[in-house]
């Protein structure tokens, strides 16, 4: 026994009875969590369940309204996130914590910048961050500002932020969502050196590969209630599940039904205008075709759908659909033509954050429901229920704000809304991002109902089981350039690596 | 020896204009013998200084090049243009202060410039003979005259109409409008004409007093809220201007007056155009006529006098009192004397 | 036992969930409470009348910067807008009988005044709608588009009206007065009376029109979308530049009709009406639960906000406070008003 | 030959960006060529001392309001602290030599006045930081809660102000007058002259204060911060409560300043005395580039922007252009101006 699992049994964080309740929802009901020293604690369940407004209590950010939060053995009831931090508790969020017009150094020495007399010590706070991303082997100039920056790398900074307090208690609430596979691995190493420190880590994540690889053990919450906590070795992907959803789910992913046809969307040499560019990209959509769209960060798949979806602006090339070109000057001509986008970044170009469900159901299919320029209720309230029940939104009502839903029910809006535009194309950037695997699990029964109906749909996903799993082709993206198109059933995940790398 | 050339400059252009163009034609420039003269007005729209500072406008034709600024209400502007306009050159100040107490501050500046200084309109508080420089004055009016003139017109229309006394209590019900707070005029166009009354023995009750900041609009307003609270009650609207007495008098008609035999006698001050027509009409009562023809006209002569070294009050009719001020008489207009009040607003 | 507790609590929870949320109200109706204490001879139906004779032209003016603020912007120009549209407005339509009118071979039936009117709106429309254009297209943040605009707007206005003589137009047709001063019905209570005048008609009629627009129509959930956030109302195929310009539009309209309406009741214009209108009618949208951030608001709130703000000044006026202290009052109410009410929005911790 | 028009287009590149970065200052530069070709006696030492010293009172209110716009808020009452200072000022520091003083009993000495400049700093500081508790801690929106700080200090400098009588308060201590309106320091060139006034230092000193705070401290810091997103600073530990407090009463005691130093450069006291300042120091702020959304400023873009708003002002008056017509050229330039600059921030999308 090293000394490291002799203080495995300690506790360093014991929550018991945490109840919170917010208008409409019973967020928290008598729920319990302990965290052993050194180890990594894995909190599950689907999206709403309560785990984010879990952590939220435990770090100052909400106040619970029972129960009891013991910190090495000691009460306590932090009033905000300053005396968490300042007794050792730190966090990675959910929803990107950031001040994105300032610099990286400037988010990360936040609420605690080194001094020198009154000046802050801008040589410090720059060594130090040199020092930190070096340990943590990130590539980001700290001088950087957080808007430049990819999700990707901003999710970096925050881990690294998050690391950098040298806390004992790190939360990482979905610290994954927009990392790449290398990052993930990348991740998964500071993982480990903070647990050889004595660190306890509470990891929230809906990627089942991720907890049976990271976790030692794994509390699984639903609705609100405290369900069980095992032991990571004696669990299996199907166990989780079942604790989570409260039935069997033994499919992943959905049986595929969908028959590819002729082809209906071709683009030809396509260029985006503004840097990041995309530099000459073709291929072709089928018939009731899912075509993945894999690549490694900063490979311009985003800037891939985002050109094609009018909102990026392109430099040259052609789109046909159906043999005849379409323009997609802007979004508005886009979805006129048949087609849809799930974006990646759900807060900035997703969501209507102050206005509720409805309203964010209908708006991008407002035209459907006007005459006039009248819009029929009836109509769009119907559509409303849809998105609610076919994607199983947890919401109070449709008049809630959708800003007050937990992540993964705004994501299953955000698709919900495209979906009732009934697109002919599906573009989807990382659409299942954030979600649980029994919204996944619906999510991808939708894609492939649409594909049976004889819709096109783009999924870019840097999951690959996912890109596996579902679709028909892979198209891959490197620095720009399409690196190859590959047959999903008879590829292997080096070739699409292999081929991610070509351009580098 | 000059007086004759300078003596009426509206009707003597024609003098002015033939000797300027004989000193344009020795110095070989166009504008060189026109002083420029700085003029700062204490807010472009209000609507009695629009006519005084048309008045200079046309004073100045042919005889001075005038600078106009629009000092919108704020002293620290009208400092700034002030300083401006010291910059540029200019040979003579006239300003209508925005903060009468101001004055020392703007005579300073034009002291170190050595240009003379002509204050119009607005008197600082302490006399402008207690400003420490010699080639400062003021043209203007006595603020206590439109409050006594006031006094004296409503008193006689209240004598010969013992019917305006709807109640029948012997006692004159009345509400105030004032202008702004802290205007000489306004203090005093307040404070003598009820003095005036009372001292004509006509015993009075105030039922309302707010200032209505010399403008329509809020006098409107104001009259509306008090026809709602006080109804009959009211049988005598006294208001320091007749900007506030046009409102008043819409939010009467508005109310069912003047028609149908419904009267209320309502007074003002300055006898803009405007409240002529209403006099005319026999809706308002009458109004105190604040000359700007004169104070814009004289205010102009003595910035070109003294810009030229001259005597102050070279070829004018008006003479300083010890104060260094030039008085520019208030008269009482009824539909009597129209005409004179007319004359002054350049409407003949 | 335990359950009777619990549930006595949840009610006790739930008035004050209601107190909440309906707090700008009661607000209103203490305010209303103490100034009747003060005097109660404020209660009656003319009273009641006349506020809400006065609050229609400012209703007007902030149901259409409303939906500016919505859409995260700001107006700084309205004031301006009805001085333009009273000073132009004047110079047309002017008694026919009058002596001294500034055009008097302009035509005074009632076709041309219809036309004026037309004229008048379509102008100020068109002020608006470069508002818009400066900020949709050009990109200008709202606070300088507008404050330009307001400069521009008065500096043109009071060109036009010194050009004209620079005095009070005066001698409005009496045909225009009596749409903006008429009353349509009059209702006797003894001495007492209610009236319902024609403003009250065309606050109302806007109030309607703005409230279907903002709940019913394409063009009002575009607008909240493009206030709530533009990127994303942009990716879901809203044109930002269209619903922009369509709500400047639409609030020219308003400014438009607010501002020949004010000269109507005012009988006469000079370049300085309007002043300050802007600060009333942003004012009552924030105290009415617009939000300056964009993309919150309702009718309901400005028509309240605008009826606080005039009960505020009727009030005060009417209870004789010194008008200095008025300020004092009326700015420790609004404060107090919105200190109360902003307690529903504070997020539960 | 690819890579040389490459090259080319690319250097192309870069001077267009550098104009467009540069922007706001080609505008200043060409504005004050085309005021120079109208008159091009307005070139001179005198008119730039001039320009220099008349921007200062200017500058550090707009310094003040800067730190709270960055704050994502607003200041509505800054004209009304100008106020307060000026009247309580006036009435506390008039002449030993004066008859009519107000308080004749009033001690006049060195120390007395310095007393009372510092009594009335906090006077404003406090107001000020009542701003600050009242969005911070009671959650009103900066608009609502400085509106409502405006009408109270109004209306309470307003009713001292007629307690003391309602006439201009005048005759002011003359040493006091001295510290702003004296010069350090002049130089002549010819018949031509520059000088530093006492105005200038003081205004040069906010600036070094302020660009200080905003770049060296934590303070600095953590106002972008949480003007930036306010969420992400409370999450690290920021406290918003705390900060915007600080930022609130920097801003009063330079509001404080400039109230004095505007009315020692008066000589007398209104209650009117600062009407209409806060419009001039926002749009100085926002021409300057500090967004109203909040997180984004910089001290030199402030400068920048109050210089450009007195070179307008200067050099309007000085060529004579016709006052209503002044309005409309100003309202052009800064359409102009702030079109020409928004090019930069606007996205490559
Ligand atoms: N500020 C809030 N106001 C009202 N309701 C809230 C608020 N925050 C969370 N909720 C509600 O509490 C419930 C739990 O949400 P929470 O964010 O904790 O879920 P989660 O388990 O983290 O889900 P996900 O996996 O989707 O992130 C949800 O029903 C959500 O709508
Ligand atoms: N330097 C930059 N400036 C502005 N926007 C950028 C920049 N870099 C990336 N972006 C934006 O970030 C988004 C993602 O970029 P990109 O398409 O290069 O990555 P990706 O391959 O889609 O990676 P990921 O899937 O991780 O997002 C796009 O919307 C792109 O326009
Ligand atoms: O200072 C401005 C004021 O001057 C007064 O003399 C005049 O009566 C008022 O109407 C107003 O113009
Ligand atoms: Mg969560
Ligand atoms: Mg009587």
């Amino acid at each position: 026994m090293n000394m490291n699992e002799q203080k495995q049994n300690e506790l360093v964080l014991e929550m018991t009875g945490i109840t919170k309740e917010f208008p409409g929802v019973k967020a928290l009901d008598n729920v319990k969590f302990a965290l052993r020293q050194g180890t990594v604690h894995a909190l599950m369940g689907e999206n709403g369940a309560g785990k984010s407004t879990l952590m939220k209590c435990l770090f100052g950010i909400f106040l619970k309204d029972a129960g009891t939060i013991k910190v090495s053995g000691k009460e306590i009831s932090y009033k905000n996130a300053k005396e968490a931090l300042e007794n050792g508790v730190s966090m990675v969020h959910q929803e990107l914590n950031q001040v994105r017009q300032t610099r990286v150094v400037d988010n990360i020495w936040l609420g605690r910048f080194p001094m020198q007399g009154i000046v802050v010590d801008e040589k410090q706070m720059y060594d130090r961050t040199k020092k930190i991303f070096e340990d943590l082997n990130i590539d980001i100039d700290p001088k950087e500002k957080i808007e430049n920056l990819s999700v990707s790398q901003a999710q970096m900074v925050e881990i690294a932020k998050a690391v950098s307090y040298n806390a004992k208690i790190v939360v990482m609430d979905e610290p994954t969502s927009s990392l790449t596979e290398k990052e993930v691995h990348h991740l998964f190493r500071i993982i480990n050196s903070l647990k050889e420190q004595g660190v306890g880590i509470i990891y929230i994540s809906h990627k089942m590969e991720e907890i049976l690889e990271i976790a030692d053990e794994v509390t699984v919450m639903r609705d609100g209630k405290y369900i069980a906590t095992e032991s990571a070795d004696d669990l299996t992907t199907d166990r989780i599940i079942k604790l989570m959803v409260g039935r069997d789910l033994t499919n992943r992913f959905p049986e595929k039904k969908n028959k590819p046809s002729e082809v209906i969307l071709e683009v030809k040499e396509l260029k985006s205008f503004y840097a990041p560019k995309v530099k000459g990209v073709s291929f072709e959509l089928r018939k009731g075709e899912i075509l993945g769209v894999a690549g490694l960060m900063g490979s311009r798949r985003t800037e891939l759908l985002e050109t094609i979806f009018g909102i990026s602006k392109k430099e040259s090339g052609n789109i046909y659909l159906h043999g005849k070109e379409v323009k997609n000057n802007n979004a508005r001509e886009a979805i006129k033509n048949g087609f849809a986008l799930v974006t990646e970044e759900r807060r900035k170009t997703g969501l209507f954050a102050g206005l509720s469900v409805y309203f964010n159901s209908i708006i991008s299919n407002i035209d459907s429901y006007c005459s006039g320029g009248v819009i029929n209720e009836s109509k769009s309230k119907v559509d409303t229920k849809w998105v609610i029940d076919s994607m199983r939104v947890k919401t109070p009502s449709e008049k809630t704000k959708i800003g007050t839903l937990s992540g993964g029910n705004q994501q299953k809006v955000v698709i919900g809304k495209w979906l009732l535009t009934n697109p002919e194309i599906l573009l989807l950037d990382e659409p299942t991002r954030g979600i649980d695997v029994g919204a996944k699990y619906e999510i991808y029964q939708l894609i492939n109902e649409l594909a049976c109906n004889g819709k096109g749909v783009i999924v870019i996903s840097s999951e690959m089981p996912e890109l596996f799993g579902i679709t028909d082709r892979i198209i891959v993206m490197s620095n720009g350039h399409l690196a190859g198109c590959v047959e999903t059933a008879s590829t292997t995940q080096e070739e699409v690596l292999a081929l991610a790398a070509k351009y580098i | 020896g000059s007086k004759e050339k300078d003596a009426e400059p509206t009707g003597g252009n024609d003098s002015n204009q033939s000797s300027s163009e004989k000193d344009q034609g020795n110095k070989g420039d166009n504008s060189a013998d026109k002083p420029k003269v700085g003029v700062t007005i204490y807010k472009f729209d209000d609507n009695f200084m629009t006519y005084t500072r048309n008045a200079m406008t046309s004073a100045a034709e042919g005889n001075a090049e005038l600078v106009m600024n629009d000092s919108q209400n704020n002293q620290s502007v009208q400092n700034d243009q002030v300083d401006v306009m010291i910059n540029k050159g200019v040979k003579a100040l006239v300003i209508n202060l925005v903060d009468p107490g101001a004055a020392p501050t703007i005579a300073d500046k034009a002291k170190a410039a050595d240009i003379p200084l002509i204050f119009v309109n607005k008197e600082y508080p302490e006399g402008t003979d207690k400003i420490d420089y010699d080639k400062v004055w003021y043209v203007g009016t006595q603020s206590k005259e439109s409050g006594d003139i006031q006094g004296k017109l409503v008193a006689e229309a209240w004598k010969a109409h013992p019917e305006w006394d709807r109640n029948g209590d012997g006692v004159m019900q009345y509400v105030m409008l004032m202008g702004e707070p802290g205007h000489p005029d306004a203090e005093a166009r307040t404070k003598y004409s009820v003095e005036y009354i009372k001292d004509e023995g006509i015993r009075v009750e105030e039922l309302e007093k707010q200032t209505g900041m010399w403008d329509a609009t809020k006098g409107k307003e104001l009259m509306t809220t008090w026809l709602g609270k006080e109804g009959d009650k009211i049988e005598m609207v006294l208001c320091n201007n007749d900007g506030m007495a046009l409102g008043v008098v819409e939010a009467l008609k508005a109310d069912g007056y003047f028609s149908d035999g419904k009267y209320m006698p309502v007074v003002g001050v300055d006898a803009i155009p405007e409240a002529l027509d209403l006099i005319q009409q026999d809706i308002m009562l009458g109004t105190v006529l604040n000359d700007p023809l004169n104070q814009g006209r004289v205010s102009i002569e003595m910035a070109i006098n003294s810009a030229a070294g001259k005597d102050v009050l070279d070829g004018l009719d008006f003479s300083l009192d010890e104060t260094k001020a030039v008085r520019i008489p208030y008269q009482p207009i009824t539909k009597d004397n129209l005409d004179l009040a007319k004359k002054a607003y350049g409407m003949e | 036992m335990d359950k009777i507790i619990r549930k006595i609590s949840f009610d006790k929870k739930k008035i004050s969930d209601l107190l909440l949320k309906y707090a700008i109200y009661f607000v209103l109706l203490i305010m209303i409470i103490v100034i009747i204490i003060e005097d109660s001879s404020i209660v009656s139906w003319r009273s009641l009348a006349t506020i809400l004779t006065q609050a229609s032209t400012r209703c007007m003016l902030a149901l259409g910067v409303g939906g500016i603020i919505v859409l995260a912007g700001t107006d700084l120009s309205i004031g301006r807008m009805v001085g333009l549209a009273g000073v132009v407005g004047a110079s047309l339509m002017q008694s026919p009988g009058f002596s001294r009118r500034i055009f008097p071979n302009l035509p005074t039936s009632g076709w041309f005044i219809a036309l004026s009117i037309l004229f008048i709106i379509l102008l100020v429309t068109f002020a608006s709608f470069i508002n818009g254009w400066l900020t949709a297209k050009l990109h200008i943040t709202p606070f300088i588009a507008t404050l330009g605009m307001q400069l521009v707007l008065y500096g043109a206005a009071s060109s036009y009206y010194n050009a004209l003589g620079g005095s009070p137009i005066t001698s409005l047709n009496e045909g225009f007065k009596y749409i903006a001063q008429g009353k349509l019905l009059k209702l006797k209570f003894g001495s007492d009376e209610f009236y319902i005048s024609f403003l009250m008609i065309f606050a109302l009629i806007s109030i309607l029109f703005i409230w279907f627009i903002w709940n019913k129509t394409r063009i009002g959930k575009n607008m909240f979308a493009v206030g709530g956030n533009a990127e994303a109302a942009a990716v879901s195929g809203v044109s930002i530049v269209k619903t922009t310009l369509i709500i400047y539009v639409i609030a020219g309209v308003l400014y438009g009709a607010a501002g020949l309406l004010e000269l109507g009741r005012t009988g006469s214009a000079t370049n300085n009406l309007g002043l300050g209108y802007e600060l009333d009618a942003i004012s009552a949208c924030v105290v009415g639960g617009v939000s300056l951030m964009g993309g919150v608001g309702s009718v309901a709130g400005i028509v309240t906000g605008v009826i606080i703000f005039q009960v505020i000044n009727f009030g005060l006026a009417y209870i004789g406070v010194d008008p200095y202290l008025q300020y004092v009052v009326k700015g420790m109410i609004i404060l107090i008003a919105v200190a109360i009410d902003t307690r529903k929005y504070i997020k539960k911790k």
